[in-house]
C-alpha cells in the first residue's frame, strides 16, 4: 500500500491540507461551514469544466473551447426560450443548452477525428468562431430577466440554514447537476468501455486503433460530450448569477487546465483521475477564496496567487520526481 | 561491405546544394507553401473587398505599426513551444520589465537633464527591462527543466506572478512621460520604415540565426521532438531549457519595450490579449504544439496573414467579433487544407 | 498643457468646414470594449447620432478589454482617414501617441473618461470623477445610517476611473463620514459578477459585522447584491455601486441593492459626437463654460483649462424611479 | 488445393511515393508455423498489416477461411481468428498489466461494462502460459522493454484465435523468456493454431517453422518448405549475397586498460563491479532482465552516476557525473531501446546523426557549419552503408537496421575510446547485423574498446574476446568468447547459487 503514495494526487492532497491549516490559523472563520460551502459554491460551475478538460487530457487532446461552448449554449438557449415564451420546466432549457454544447462539441470532435489536425489549434479556432458568432449574431447584450423556471430554479435551494451569525448559508440545487456528473464521468471513465477507450486514445492512438477502438468515435464522443456538459454548466452559471452574459466564462480555460494538470493528469495524455482533477480544483479555488481571509491587500493577491500556484505545483511535481527516481532493489 | 554500401546507395543529390533557391525551401515543406498562398489569399480579398482604404499608403504603414509586439511575442512564444512547453508569462514579463525600464526612465531621470544625460537613462532602462526578462526566463526555465513542472503550470503561475508585482509597484497605475528620444522608438521611421518594424526585423535575424544556424536550435529542437533522446545524445537538456526560457523572456522583454514606446507609457496590463493571439499565430505558423519542429518563416507568415485580415475587416466596419468568427473560420480553413491537400496530391500521383 | 482648443482643432476642421457647412462627416467612436451592456447602450446613442444629424457615425471596439487593441483599432482609423474620432480609452496614457498621430493627420480627436488627456481636441466627462465616487458614498452612508464597516471593490486595479471613484468615496468618507470604516478596499473583481459575489462572502466571512459595499465596474453591484439575497443579508448589508438599470431593478426592488449610479453612455455618445462635429465645422470657439450641447446632463458645461468639459449627467437610480430608464 | 486458412493474393500497397509491397501473395495452412523472412524494410510488417485490417491494400484480395475480405478492419481481423503481435508490440503505457492483456478482448466481445476482477483472471491466465508473473495492476510505461514485448504476446495468446502473428517476438527477450515462448509456440501448434512468425535470428527461424516465405524489396522471392532450405541458401535468398560466419580474432590484450572499473556500484542496482577493457578488445556483458547491465552501462556513460567505487580511464581515475563528462571521456553510449532513448523520430536523419557532435561543427563565427555537417553524415552514411532516400528526410522512416546505423553513426562522429553497445543489432536483418559487427570489429582492430551487452549467444560468440556474465548486480562469471555457448552460460547463470530455480523478481525494475 505504500504505491498511492506515490501518486500526484496524494501530493496534492497534502498540499492542500497545509494549505488549509495555515489559512485556518490565521483565520478561524476558514473553518466555518459557511465558508466551506462557499468553496463548494465556487466550484459548481468548474467543476464541471475541470471534468471536461481531464477528459479531453485524458484522450491526448486539449481543448480551450469549452467557456465558449458554455456561454454560447446558455446564452442561445435562454434567448430561445425567452423567444418562444412558454413557461417550459427548467430541464427544457438544460437540455436545449446540452443540445446546443452537444452539436458545438461534435464540431471540434469532427474536424479533430476526421481531419487528425491539432487539438490545439482546432478549439483555439471553433472557440473564436464559437464566441464570435454568438455576439455577432445572437446577441451581445445580457440577459437579466430569465424564463421564470430557470429564475426559480437559482434560487431554490439545495441545502439551506441559517448560522449563529444569521448568515443563510447553502448551496443552490445545481451542486446535484454538478454532482451526477462527477458520478457518472467518475464510473463511465473507470468502468466503461468508452472510459477506458479514452485512456487507451490517450496512450497510444495507433495502438488504440489496431486492438479494435473506433478512435474517430471515441473523439467525436470526448468532444461532443464535453461539449454537452460544458453546455449544462453554462446554464448552471446562468441560474447561479440569474442572468445570462455572453461574455461570461470566457478566459477562464488556462486556469481550468492548470487546475487539471495539478491534479496530476498529465498533458500528454493518457493519464489522470476525477478525484485528482477535482483535487487541482480545490486548491486552486481554495487560494483564489481565502486571500481576504488571510488579510492579503488587494495590490498583492495576484502575485500571491501565482506564487502559491508556482509554489504547490512546485512541491508535488518534485515529490513526484523523488519517488519515481528511487528504484527498489534488485541486489540481493 | 563497400560494394554492398554502393549498390544500395540511392541518396538524393540536391542534399550537396548548399546554394538557397526560394523553390527549394518552399517546396521543402508544403505546410509553408500553403500559408503563403492563403496570406495571398486573404491580402488580395482585403485588397479587392476595400481598395482604397486597405490599398493605401497609410494603410501599411497603420499595419507596420500594429504587428511588431505580436510579432515579437509570437518569436517567444515559438521558443518555448518548440521545446515542447508554453510560455504564458511572456505578456506578463514584458509589462513588468517596461516598467522597471519606465521608472528608470521616468522617476531616476534627474530634472531637466541634457539629452546626453536622458539618453543614458535611456540605456540604461532598456538594459534593465532586458536583464530582468531573462532573470523571469531563468525563473521559468528553472522551474520547468530543475523541479519538473510542466511548462503551461509554470508559466500560468509566474504570469500571475510578474503582473502581480508590475501593479504591487504601480499601484496599477500607468507609468507617463517617457522621454521623447524614447518614444520616437515607437512612433518614429527611418527611411520610411517604421522603428517597430525594424526592431522586429532584427529580432527575426537573431532568431533565425539562432534557431537554424547555431548549435543550440539544432538542441532545442532535437530536445523538442524527445527529451529522452536527447539525454541519451549527450544534449544538456537543462542548460537547453534554460537558455530556451530566458531567451523567450528577452524577447518579451523587447517586445514590452515596443509596447511602451507605443504608447508612451507602462502598466500592468497592457497587451493582455497578446498571449492568446500569440499562441494562435505560433500554431497557425505551423509550429508543433507537441514541440521539435518551428519555422519563423511560417510564424512570420502568419502574424502578417492576421494583420491583413484585421485591418482589412476593421476597414469594412465590421465589428470586432465578426473578425473573431472570420479569424476562426481561417485558421481551421487552413489546417483543414493543409491536411487535405497532401492526400489529394498522392491520389493524383501514386508511387511518385 | 497650456493648449487652448482654438489652437489646436487646427488643419482638419478648417480646411474640411470651410466649403460647406452642411458637409457630411465621417466620424468613429472607438469604445473599451464591445458586447457588454454599457457600451451597446453607447451605440444606440451613436447610431441615433447619425441618423438624426446625418453623418456617418460607427462605433468599434475590441472585444476584449486591452489597451493594445484599441491601438490597433485606431491605428487602422487613421489609415481610413476618417474626420474625427470619439474614443472612451480602455487607458488612457496608451493613447496618447496614438491619438497624437490622429490629430498630426488632421482627425479631430474627442475623449470621453479620460481626464487630463494631452492629445485631444476636447475631453468630456459626464462628471468630476472625484465627486462621482464621493456621491455614491453619500448614498452608501445613508444607507448605512452613517456608521459601520464597508468595503469597496474596482474592476481591475489597473482601470482609472475605478480607483478615482474609489478614491472620491474613500475621500468623502474619511471628511464626513466618521464613523465609518473601510475594511477591505479596492478588491479586483475582473468585471465579473460571480467574482464579485465571491468577494462579498469571503469579506463578510472576515468581517462579519460588513453593512456596506461600493462597487465600481457595472458588474459589482449586481454580484454583491446576488451574494446578499441568497445569504439572507438584505437589510444588513447596504450595495451602492455603477450599474444599469436593466441589470440591477430586480436588485433594487427586492432590496438587495439601495441605490445605482450611473450616466447614460447614449447620452455620453451624442455629446461627443455633437462635439466632434462643432470641432470640425470650425466653432470650437464657441465651447465654453456654460455653453450647452443640447444633450440632457451636458446643458451647462463646466470646463476646466480650456479642453476639459464636464457635464453633471450621473443619474441615481432606486427603487422609485428605476422603472424610469429601458437600457 | 486445400483450401488454406488465409490466402493474401497479388496484394499492392504504396504509402507516399513508397511501393512497399509489390504484388506480394502469401498463403498459411491450417496448423502451420511460417516464417516471413527479408531484409529490413522489404515489407514484412506492411503485409502484416494488410492482414490485420490496420492498412487496406490498395490492389489483391484477402481471404481467410476461403471467403474474399473486401474490407477488413482490426475488429474483423480479430473476430475472424486473426491476432497479431505487432513489432512495435501496440500497448498502451499508460494502462496497467490486466487491462493491456484483457482488453481488446473484452473489445472484441463488444462488452460496454468492465470487469475488473474479469479481466485480472484473464491477464492471470495469460501470463502463466508464458509462463511469467508480473504485478497485474503495475502501469506498463514502468515496466522493461522485455515485460512490455511479454505483454503483447500474452494478450495475442488469449484468445481463440487461428491465426497468430508475430512480428519479431523475441527482439527483447533474453534466453529464459524465449525458451518459454517456444514451448508456448510448440503447445498452440498441437492445438491446431497456425503461427506466421518474424525474425531475424536465423536459429529461431530454423527451430521453429516448418515453411517459410522470403521477401526481397516488397516482392516474394520465394517459399519453401524449411526443410529444403538451408542457412546459406536462406541468407542468399534474402540479402543477395554470402555471409560467412566469422569471430573476431586478436592476440590477447594487455597494459593499460583504457577502461577499468574497481568496486563500481550504484545503490539498489549493482555492486562491486570490477571489469577492464583493453584498446581493441570486444568484451560481452549479458544477463538476465534485471540483472543490472544496463543500469552499470548508464552509469558508465554518467546517466546515472555511481555511488561508489572508481572508475579508470587510461589508467587515470576519473569522476563520472553526467554525459558530458562521459563524452569527455571518450566514452560512448548505443542505448538499448532504439525509438525512444536513441532516435528523434520525426527529425531528420542528418540531426540524428550529427546531435553529439554538433558543438565540433561550428565555423569561425559560432554558426553550425552546413558544409562540415553534410561531409560528416555523407561520409557516416558510407560507411556504414546507411539505406535512406536522403538525409534530410525523418529518420523514422528508415527500417530498424538503418535506424540502428544512424545512432551508431552518430556515436562513432565522436570518434570515442569506449564504446558500450546496448543491444547493438536488436530487430536488425542478418546482412545489416552482419555490417554492423564488421564496423565494429574494424574499429577495434584500430585501438577502440567496446563493451558489448546483448542477449544474442552467437553474436556474443562471434565478436566477443571474452564474455562477462552478470546476475543480481554482479558480475557472476567470464568466458573466452569464442567457446560461449549455451552450455556455458547455463553453466555460469545457474550454477552462480542454488536459488537460481526462484522466478526473477521482475516488474520493479524498468
Ligand atoms: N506508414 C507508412 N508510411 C509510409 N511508408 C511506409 C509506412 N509503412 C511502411 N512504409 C514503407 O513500406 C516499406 C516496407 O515497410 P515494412 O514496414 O512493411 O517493412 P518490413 O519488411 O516490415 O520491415 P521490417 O522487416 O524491418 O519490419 C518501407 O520501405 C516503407 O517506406
Ligand atoms: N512512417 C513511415 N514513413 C515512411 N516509411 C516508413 C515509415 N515507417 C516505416 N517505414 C518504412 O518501412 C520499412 C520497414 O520499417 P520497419 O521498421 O518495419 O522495418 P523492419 O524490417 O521491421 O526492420 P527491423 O527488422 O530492423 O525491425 C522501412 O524501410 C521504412 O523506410
Ligand atoms: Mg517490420
Ligand atoms: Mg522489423
Amino acid at each position: 500500500m505504500r504505491k498511492w503514495t506515490k501518486t500526484s494526487e496524494f501530493y496534492v492532497a497534502i498540499i492542500i491540507l497545509v494549505l488549509f491549516v495555515a489559512i485556518g490559523s490565521q483565520n478561524g472563520a476558514f473553518f466555518s461551514s459557511a465558508n466551506m460551502f462557499d468553496l463548494i459554491r465556487s466550484s459548481i460551475v468548474p467543476g464541471i469544466f475541470v471534468i471536461c478538460t481531464m477528459m479531453v487530457i485524458i484522450s491526448g487532446g486539449i481543448d480551450v473551447s469549452f467557456p465558449a461552448i458554455a456561454t454560447f449554449s446558455m446564452f442561445s438557449a435562454t434567448k430561445i426560450i425567452l423567444m418562444l415564451d412558454l413557461d417550459l420546466p427548467v430541464f427544457v432549457a438544460f437540455l436545449l443548452a446540452g443540445i446546443i454544447g452537444l452539436g458545438l462539441g461534435l464540431i471540434n470532435g469532427l474536424l479533430i477525428a476526421y481531419f487528425k489536425l491539432p487539438t490545439l489549434i482546432v478549439t483555439l479556432g471553433t472557440s473564436s468562431m464559437f464566441s464570435g458568432f454568438l455576439l455577432t449574431f445572437v446577441g451581445s447584450r445580457q440577459i437579466s430577466n430569465l424564463p421564470p423556471a430557470l429564475e426559480q430554479f437559482g434560487k431554490t435551494p439545495f441545502i439551506k440554514f441559517t448560522t449563529d451569525a444569521g448568515i443563510t448559508v447553502g448551496l443552490p440545487m445545481s451542486v446535484l447537476i454538478t454532482a451526477a456528473v462527477i458520478v457518472i464521468v467518475a464510473i463511465m471513465m473507470k468502468y466503461t468501455m468508452i472510459g477506458r477507450g479514452i485512456y487507451a486514445l490517450g496512450g497510444d492512438p495507433v495502438s488504440a486503433e489496431r486492438i479494435g477502438f473506433n478512435t474517430k468515435f471515441l473523439q467525436c464522443f470526448v468532444y461532443g460530450f464535453v461539449g454537452f456538459l460544458a453546455g449544462i454548466a453554462g446554464m448552471i452559471q446562468t441560474t447561479m448569477m440569474r442572468s445570462s452574459n455572453p461574455v461570461d466564462l470566457l478566459g477562464t480555460e488556462l486556469l481550468i487546465i492548470a487546475a487539471v494538470v495539478l491534479g496530476g493528469v498529465r498533458i500528454t495524455g493518457g493519464h489522470g483521475t476525477v478525484i485528482g482533477a477535482l483535487l487541482g480544483l480545490l486548491l486552486i479555488v481554495t487560494i483564489q477564496n481565502s486571500l481576504i481571509l488571510v488579510g492579503i491587500p488587494s495590490y498583492w493577491q495576484r502575485f500571491v496567487i501565482g506564487a502559491l500556484i508556482l509554489v504547490g505545483t512546485g512541491v508535488a511535481a518534485y515529490q513526484i520526481k523523488r519517488s519515481s527516481s528511487k528504484r527498489s532493489s534488485i541486489l540481493t | 561491405m563497400s560494394n554492398h554500401a554502393s549498390k544500395r546507395r540511392g541518396t538524393d543529390s540536391s542534399y550537396d546544394d548548399l546554394s538557397f533557391s526560394i523553390k527549394r525551401w518552399l517546396s521543402s515543406d508544403g505546410n509553408l507553401t500553403r500559408l503563403f498562398v492563403i496570406m495571398v489569399l486573404v491580402f488580395v480579398t482585403m485588397a479587392i473587398l476595400s481598395p482604397r482604404t486597405f490599398l493605401s499608403l497609410d494603410s501599411f504603414s497603420s499595419m507596420a505599426f500594429q504587428f511588431p509586439v505580436l510579432g515579437i511575442l509570437s518569436l517567444a512564444m515559438m521558443l518555448s513551444m518548440i521545446s515542447g512547453g508554453i510560455d504564458l508569462s511572456i505578456v506578463g514579463i514584458a509589462n513588468l520589465t517596461s516598467i522597471l525600464a519606465a521608472m528608470v526612465m521616468v522617476r531616476l531621470i534627474p530634472e531637466g537633464a541634457s539629452a546626453g544625460t536622458s539618453l543614458l537613462y535611456i540605456a540604461v532602462g532598456i538594459v534593465c527591462a532586458m536583464i530582468v526578462g531573462i532573470l523571469c526566463g531563468l525563473l521559468n526555465g528553472f522551474a520547468v527543466a530543475k523541479i519538473g513542472i510542466p511548462p503551461i503550470l509554470v508559466t500560468l503561475g509566474s504570469m500571475q506572478m510578474f503582473m502581480g508585482l508590475a501593479i504591487v509597484i504601480t499601484k496599477g497605475q500607468a507609468i507617463v512621460g517617457l522621454p521623447e528620444q524614447f518614444s520616437a522608438i515607437g512612433n518614429g521611421s527611418v527611411v520610411g520604415i517604421p522603428m517597430p518594424l525594424i526592431i522586429f526585423i532584427l529580432c527575426i535575424g537573431a532568431a533565425y540565426l539562432l534557431l537554424n544556424r547555431r548549435p543550440f536550435g539544432m538542441k532545442l529542437q532535437l530536445l523538442g521532438s524527445n527529451p529522452t533522446a536527447s539525454r541519451y545524445g549527450g544534449i544538456r537538456n537543462t542548460t537547453v531549457l534554460l537558455k530556451t526560457y530566458a531567451l523567450s523572456g528577452l524577447l518579451a522583454s523587447i517586445a514590452g519595450l515596443v509596447m511602451i514606446a507605443l504608447t508612451n507609457s507602462a502598466k500592468a496590463d497592457y497587451g493582455t490579449s497578446y498571449i492568446l493571439q500569440a499562441i494562435l499565430v505560433v500554431v497557425l505558423g505551423g509550429v508543433n504544439p507537441n514541440g521539435g519542429f518551428g519555422k519563423i518563416a511560417g510564424v512570420v507568415m502568419a502574424v502578417l496573414t492576421l494583420q491583413f485580415l484585421s485591418s482589412g475587416l476593421n476597414a469594412l466596419h465590421v465589428g470586432n467579433f465578426f473578425k473573431d468568427f472570420i479569424w476562426g473560420i481561417v485558421l481551421i480553413l487552413v489546417m483543414v487544407i493543409n491536411v487535405v491537400s497532401p492526400r489529394m496530391k498522392w491520389k493524383r500521383k501514386p508511387a511518385g | 498643457g497650456g493648449s487652448t482648443p482654438g489652437n489646436n482643432k487646427g488643419s482638419g476642421g478648417t480646411n474640411k468646414g470651410g466649403d460647406d457647412g452642411n458637409k457630411k462627416y465621417k466620424i468613429a467612436t472607438v469604445v473599451k470594449l464591445t458586447g457588454v451592456a454599457w457600451f451597446d447602450r453607447m451605440e444606440e446613442g451613436v447610431k441615433e447620432f447619425g441618423k438624426t444629424t446625418g453623418h456617418d457615425t460607427f462605433m468599434q471596439g475590441p472585444q476584449k478589454a486591452d489597451a493594445a487593441l484599441q491601438v490597433q483599432i485606431i491605428e487602422d482609423l487613421i489609415a481610413q482617414k476618417v474626420d474625427a474620432i470619439t474614443v472612451v480609452p480602455f487607458s488612457a496614457e496608451a493613447l496618447e501617441p496614438v491619438l497624437k498621430k490622429a490629430r498630426d493627420k488632421g482627425i479631430v480627436v474627442i475623449t470621453h473618461e479620460a481626464d487630463g488627456m494631452v492629445n485631444t481636441d476636447f475631453n468630456i466627462e459626464a462628471f468630476d470623477n472625484l465627486e462621482y465616487g464621493a456621491f455614491l458614498m453619500d448614498n452608501l452612508a445613508k444607507a448605512m445610517g452613517e456608521e459601520g464597516e464597508y468595503m469597496t471593490t474596482v474592476g481591475s486595479l489597473t482601470t482609472k476611473s475605478h480607483m478615482q471613484w474609489e478614491e472620491g468615496a474613500y475621500n468623502r468618507q474619511q471628511e464626513k463620514y466618521p464613523n465609518m470604516k473601510a475594511v477591505a478596499r479596492k478588491l479586483e473583481t475582473n468585471d465579473d459578477q460571480k467574482v464579485a459575489s465571491e468577494k462579498l462572502r469571503e469579506t463578510f466571512k472576515a468581517f462579519p459585522n460588513l453593512k456596506g459595499f461600493q462597487g465600481a465596474s457595472g458588474n459589482d453591484a449586481a454580484g454583491a447584491a446576488l451574494a446578499i439575497e441568497e445569504s439572507g443579508l438584505i437589510g444588513k448589508v447596504n450595495v451602492v455601486g455603477t450599474s444599469v438599470p436593466s441589470v440591477s431593478q430586480k436588485y433594487l426592488e427586492s432590496g438587495a441593492m439601495s441605490m445605482i449610479g450611473f450616466w447614460d453612455p447614449a447620452e455620453a455618445a451624442k455629446a461627443m459626437n455633437t462635439i466632434a462635429v462643432k470641432v470640425l465645422e470650425g466653432k470650437a470657439g464657441d465651447i465654453k463654460e456654460g455653453f450647452d450641447l443640447g444633450v440632457p446632463g451636458y446643458n451647462k458645461l463646466i470646463v476646466k483649462d480650456g479642453k476639459y468639459l464636464y457635464g453633471a449627467a450621473w443619474v441615481g437610480v432606486t427603487k422609485e424611479n428605476v422603472t424610469d430608464y429601458d437600457f | 488445393m486445400p483450401k488454406a486458412l488465409i490466402e493474401l493474393n497479388h496484394i499492392n500497397k504504396s504509402f507516399a511515393g513508397v511501393h512497399a509491397l509489390k504484388d506480394v501473395s502469401l498463403r498459411i495452412d491450417y496448423g502451420e508455423v511460417h516464417c516471413l523472412a527479408g531484409e529490413n524494410g522489404c515489407g514484412k510488417s506492411t503485409l502484416i498489416k494488410v492482414m490485420s485490417g490496420v492498412h487496406a491494400p490498395d490492389h489483391g484480395e484477402i481471404r481467410i477461411d476461403g471467403e474474399l475480405r473486401s474490407q477488413l478492419n482490426p475488429i474483423e481481423a480479430i473476430n475472424s481468428g486473426v491476432q497479431v503481435i505487432y513489432q512495435d508490440f501496440s500497448i498502451f503505457p499508460n494502462l496497467t498489466v490486466a487491462e493491456n492483456i484483457a482488453l481488446n478482448g473484452e473489445l472484441a466481445q463488444r462488452k460496454k461494462w468492465i470487469n475488473w476482477s474479469k479481466m485480472r483472471q484473464t491477464a492471470k491466465q495469460a501470463l502463466d502460459k508464458v509462463g511469467v508473473d508480473l504485478d497485474l495492476n503495475a502501469k506498463v510505461e514502468h515496466l522493461s522493454v522485455a515485460d512490455k514485448q511479454l505483454i503483447a504476446i500474452s494478450r495475442a495468446l488469449m484468445h481463440r484465435a487461428k491465426l497468430i502473428v508475430m512480428d519479431e517476438p523475441t527482439t527483447a527477450l533474453t534466453q529464459k523468456e524465449v525458451r518459454a515462448l517456444f514451448r508456448v509456440i510448440e503447445g498452440l501448434k498441437r492445438d491446431g493454431i497456425s503461427i506466421l512468425f518474424v525474425s531475424h535470428k536465423l536459429e529461431e527461424v530454423f527451430e521453429l517453422s516448418e515453411r517459410i516465405t522470403i521477401m526481397r524489396n516488397g516482392k516474394n522471392v520465394i517459399s519453401e518448405r524449411t526443410d529444403q532450405l538451408n542457412r546459406e541458401k536462406l541468407v542468399y535468398y534474402m540479402t543477395g549475397r554470402q555471409i560467412d560466419e566469422s569471430y573476431y580474432e586478436v592476440e590477447k590484450k594487455t597494459g593499460t586498460p583504457l577502461l577499468r572499473t574497481d568496486n563500481l556500484s550504484l545503490k539498489g542496482c549493482f555492486e562491486h563491479i570490477s571489469l577492464s577493457i583493453h584498446p581493441g578488445e570486444i568484451v560481452g556483458l549479458t544477463g538476465l532482465l534485471g540483472s543490472g547491465r544496463t543500469e552499470l552501462a548508464e552509469s558508465l556513460f554518467g546517466l546515472t552516476p555511481a555511488t561508489g567505487g572508481l572508475i579508470y580511464r587510461d589508467g587515470q581515475a576519473v569522476n563520472i557525473q553526467s554525459v558530458q563528462d562521459a563524452e569527455g571521456h571518450g566514452i560512448a553510449y548505443v542505448p538499448e531501446d532504439r525509438l525512444t532513448e536513441g532516435l528523434f523520430l520525426e527529425q531528420s536523419i542528418e540531426r540524428n546523426m550529427v546531435v553529439s557532435v554538433i558543438d565540433g561543427q561550428k565555423d569561425k563565427w559560432g554558426m553550425i557549419d552546413g558544409k562540415k555537417v553534410k561531409s560528416t553524415v555523407r561520409s557516416w552514411i558510407e560507411k556504414l552503408g546507411i539505406v535512406a532516400h536522403s538525409p534530410l528526410s525523418p529518420v523514422k522512416t528508415l527500417s530498424g537496421g538503418n535506424q540502428q546505423r544512424v545512432v551508431l553513426a552518430r556515436w562513432l562522429a565522436a570518434n570515442p575510446k569506449v564504446l558500450i553497445l546496448n543491444g547493438p543489432s536488436v530487430g536488425v536483418d542478418i546482412g545489416s547485423k552482419e555490417d554492423i559487427h564488421q564496423v565494429i570489429r574494424d574499429l577495434a582492430r584500430q585501438g577502440l574498446g567496446v563493451l558489448m551487452i546483448s542477449d544474442d549467444l552467437p553474436e556474443l560468440r562471434q565478436n566477443c574476446n571474452r564474455v562477462l556474465v552478470m546476475k543480481r548486480g554482479r558480475i557472476i562469471g567470464e568466458s573466452e568468447g569464442k567457446s560461449f555457448t549455451q552450455e556455458v552460460w547455463s553453466q555460469l547463470h545457474d550454477g552462480h547459487d542454488e536459488e537460481a530455480g526462484l522466478a526473477e523478481n521482475r516488474g520493479s525494475t524498468a
